[in-house]
């Protein structure tokens, strides 16, 4: 099926090596290394960056997802909900090597999205008890009740990945790899989605598309995942 | 959680009986993942994930999984007709505005008021919070499955919880291999005795106060 | 075709009475009229019910939409982000009949989605240098930027027409008709969604629902709108 | 506004000269809607509605409109290959954050420094601000078309806005039947000479202080 590439979108990996570089901040779609761009993560370990800011829902596993880049040492810090499943995670930031910041699920994905939609965050009063959750941040009260202050996230590039995608950049994702995707679509200064599947201008319902393309700007095509899920591992 | 096969599916068909069609329910990992085993086949209970998932079905044939349909733990399932994707932040909305009828996850420690630690044990075990927090403050309902003491022999149940709280004054209801401990406004009710635990045992081994209902239950074994 | 009532959420318009009193605020999903329920807003003018608030993006026209309700004079209080197309809104609101309060368009979706989502609010950069949108609003300081404390806005019942749903009460909207109509349903204490077509568990895409059934209490068949639109008025 | 068709044409044509190809475009209603007469055949310019359209099209043909394919101001439009539905707070977003590349639209004041009012009059007319405040503030480039003069003959570019703004410092050229200025750091660039305006009559006609472009081109009857 012939592409015609309208809007310069459609790109090979390799075109996009002079986005990266040592110290930025990448955002990341995924859940437990599902819906996490397999090819974009290897591109980033063959650019051999270091010192990145990773944000995302988790560290995925060691060798899995996001967790690739954070068993290489590759971040210095991390704004994550959960790093249970990659141990790695854990034990740099006991020596120290790695900063995290951990902020509740539901209170991380809204600040991603608050980034993505130019907003300068959100008041929630999750987590308001919680030291490690309320630590240096602003409260706020509205009639009765007091609000955290979450600021917005945001990041030089976010990588996602879809399971379709047009030449404009309109993207549908798989299942329960939807996630934090659509989120990390948004918040990225630049925006890469690998997809699955690349289909004509026109080929996508208007309806059922999740991420206008306005939001992409880079789209390649994947080769798919190289690990194995640890369900699969016996 | 070393305990044995029956009496985690005795606990988790107990936390079943809290479960009525039509509502929306959130699992969490360990025990609370067999419930499903004991609901009447037919039910109309839709199941929630974190990662955006409402009306999860049983786990797929060994197979038949899709690295792209799976629950928050990372662990592939089906769905049922009357589910729906959706991203994170409105998996989460859902919980936060309260529409999370019951959610059943486990804990490291449970106090008298209902406070909840099951997240963090300072310098040893620091996964981060995921979900757990928006969990346990806003789910209409919070069950607590769990073994009654630690490996050390140490009480659960406590009078004030020792370690980081996930949320103040959340948990509704605890359920041990001993028996079911409703959070009251003046403190744990034993309203289920899990034979062959005497009450004078469950005493013994519980550091938190508790009261017998009026109209214990007392479960054969 | 027989559609069973599963979750007992299907029913007639005669069985929403109940949820209506004088006094209660109203959210509505809507944009000019388009995408706002018309048999909802008919029930509600039958049920005499006065001094209500209501929330949506706009008035509507005189006799499309919510604007019924505002030309009947049963609100007290609208907040909104634009009124120009009801002149009676304008009206009402110089005799003092009517209060008004006004909010930049993107402020007030989100804060119909914060209210929906279980935030306290947002915080946005548009209007701070506006005193009708600054007015007496909390601001805070982040770094070196300063944002505006914008509130969420929930409601007793809101009220949205979709196109398709299911017994759960997921929601599959059409074409621009969606609009704010998936804010107003996640974002009422009771969300009534009127609909055009009702289909049977399963027939709906679990890619393609917009607004999980999650979010909606009542679902009542639509019999279409019984105003022409401005543009078929000759 | 009570130019004439020919006039308001001539300006929506010089406006159709600021966009390429690939934009995210957002037209007001009045002589901004005329815009897309003037663009190339085949173009791949994506005109985006605050009520939730990226890339609307042409306007449908008589008969042929569906009242739930409306644009902002509530009149049937069409899609294009590449076109998506979302809510507005989408719609709202892609605004905030600043990838609306061009809005078109009409103002009441715009001044020497870019000032923009173009929502309210008070104490006669009060219609709210609609969207006009975000996309004002946060589009990259604010294109303002509108008459030189307001009906009394009292010029609408002036030193300093006495209307209430829409938002400080945002335009960045405003298009007249007279001519093009450009909001430079410095103030006002008259860039673009209507016929058969002469610059004694702009300069008569203008409250607001301008300098005249170098290379100033004039545009012919």
């Amino acid at each position: 099926m012939l592409i015609q590439n309208t809007f310069q979108k459609i790109c090979h990996l390799t075109d996009l090596k002079h986005l990266f570089e040592d110290g930025m901040s990448i955002m990341f779609g995924g859940f437990g290394g599902i819906g996490t761009p397999p090819g974009l993560v290897n591109l980033i370990l063959e650019l051999a960056i270091k010192d990145l800011t990773l944000i995302g829902n988790d560290t995925g596993f060691p060798h899995i997802g996001i967790g690739k880049l954070v068993t290489e040492k590759r971040a210095k810090r991390i704004i994550a909900s959960h790093i249970g499943s990659n141990p790695n995670a854990g034990r740099y930031m006991t020596t120290g090597e790695l900063e995290v910041e951990f902020s509740p699920q539901g209170t991380l994905v809204e600040r991603m999205r608050a980034g993505g939609m130019g907003l300068g965050g959100i008041l929630t009063d999750i987590g308001l008890d919680e030291e490690i959750v309320k630590r240096d941040k602003q409260t706020i009260s509205l009639g009765e009740k007091t609000f955290l202050v979450e600021t917005a996230l945001t990041a030089d590039v976010s990588i996602v990945y879809a399971k379709k995608a047009d030449p404009f950049g309109n993207l549908v994702y798989d299942k329960s790899a939807r996630n934090t995707n659509p989120l990390a679509a948004m918040a990225g200064a630049v925006t890469i989605a690998e997809v699955k599947e690349i289909l004509p201008l026109g080929a996508l319902s208007p309806e059922e598309i999740v991420t206008p393309g306005v939001f992409v700007d880079y789209i390649v095509e994947s080769k798919g995942v190289d690990w194995q899920w640890v369900w699969e591992q016996k | 959680m070393g305990l044995g096969a029956e009496i985690r599916h005795k606990i988790a068909k107990r936390a079943a009986m809290e479960i009525r069609d039509g509502m929306l329910v959130n699992l969490g990992i360990g025990i609370p993942s067999l419930v499903p085993d004991h609901l009447p086949a037919g039910h109309f209970i839709m199941f929630h994930a974190e990662n955006g998932i409402v009306g999860m079905g049983k786990s797929p044939d060994e197979g038949e999984e899709d690295a792209h349909l799976c629950n928050a733990g990372g662990y592939p399932v089906t769905i049922r007709e009357g589910a729906s994707y959706c991203d994170s932040t409105t998996a989460f909305g859902m919980i936060r505005k309260g529409l999370v009828d019951v959610t059943i996850l486990g804990a490291l420690q449970v106090s008298e008021n209902g406070d909840l630690a099951n997240w963090i044990v300072p310098g040893k075990r620091v996964p981060g919070m995921g979900g757990a927090m928006d969990l346990a403050a806003k789910a209409k309902k919070v069950i607590v499955l769990m073994n009654h003491q630690d490996k050390h022999g140490i009480s659960k149940l406590v009078k004030s919880c020792t370690l980081p709280l996930t949320a103040k004054r959340c948990v509704h209801m605890v359920i041990t291999e001993m028996g079911v401990f409703s959070v009251m406004p003046g403190g744990l009710l034993l309203t289920d005795q899990f034979s062959p635990y005497t009450i004078e045992e469950i005493k013994v081994s519980t550091e938190a106060e508790f009261e017998i209902s009026e109209s214990l239950t007392i479960y054969g074994e």
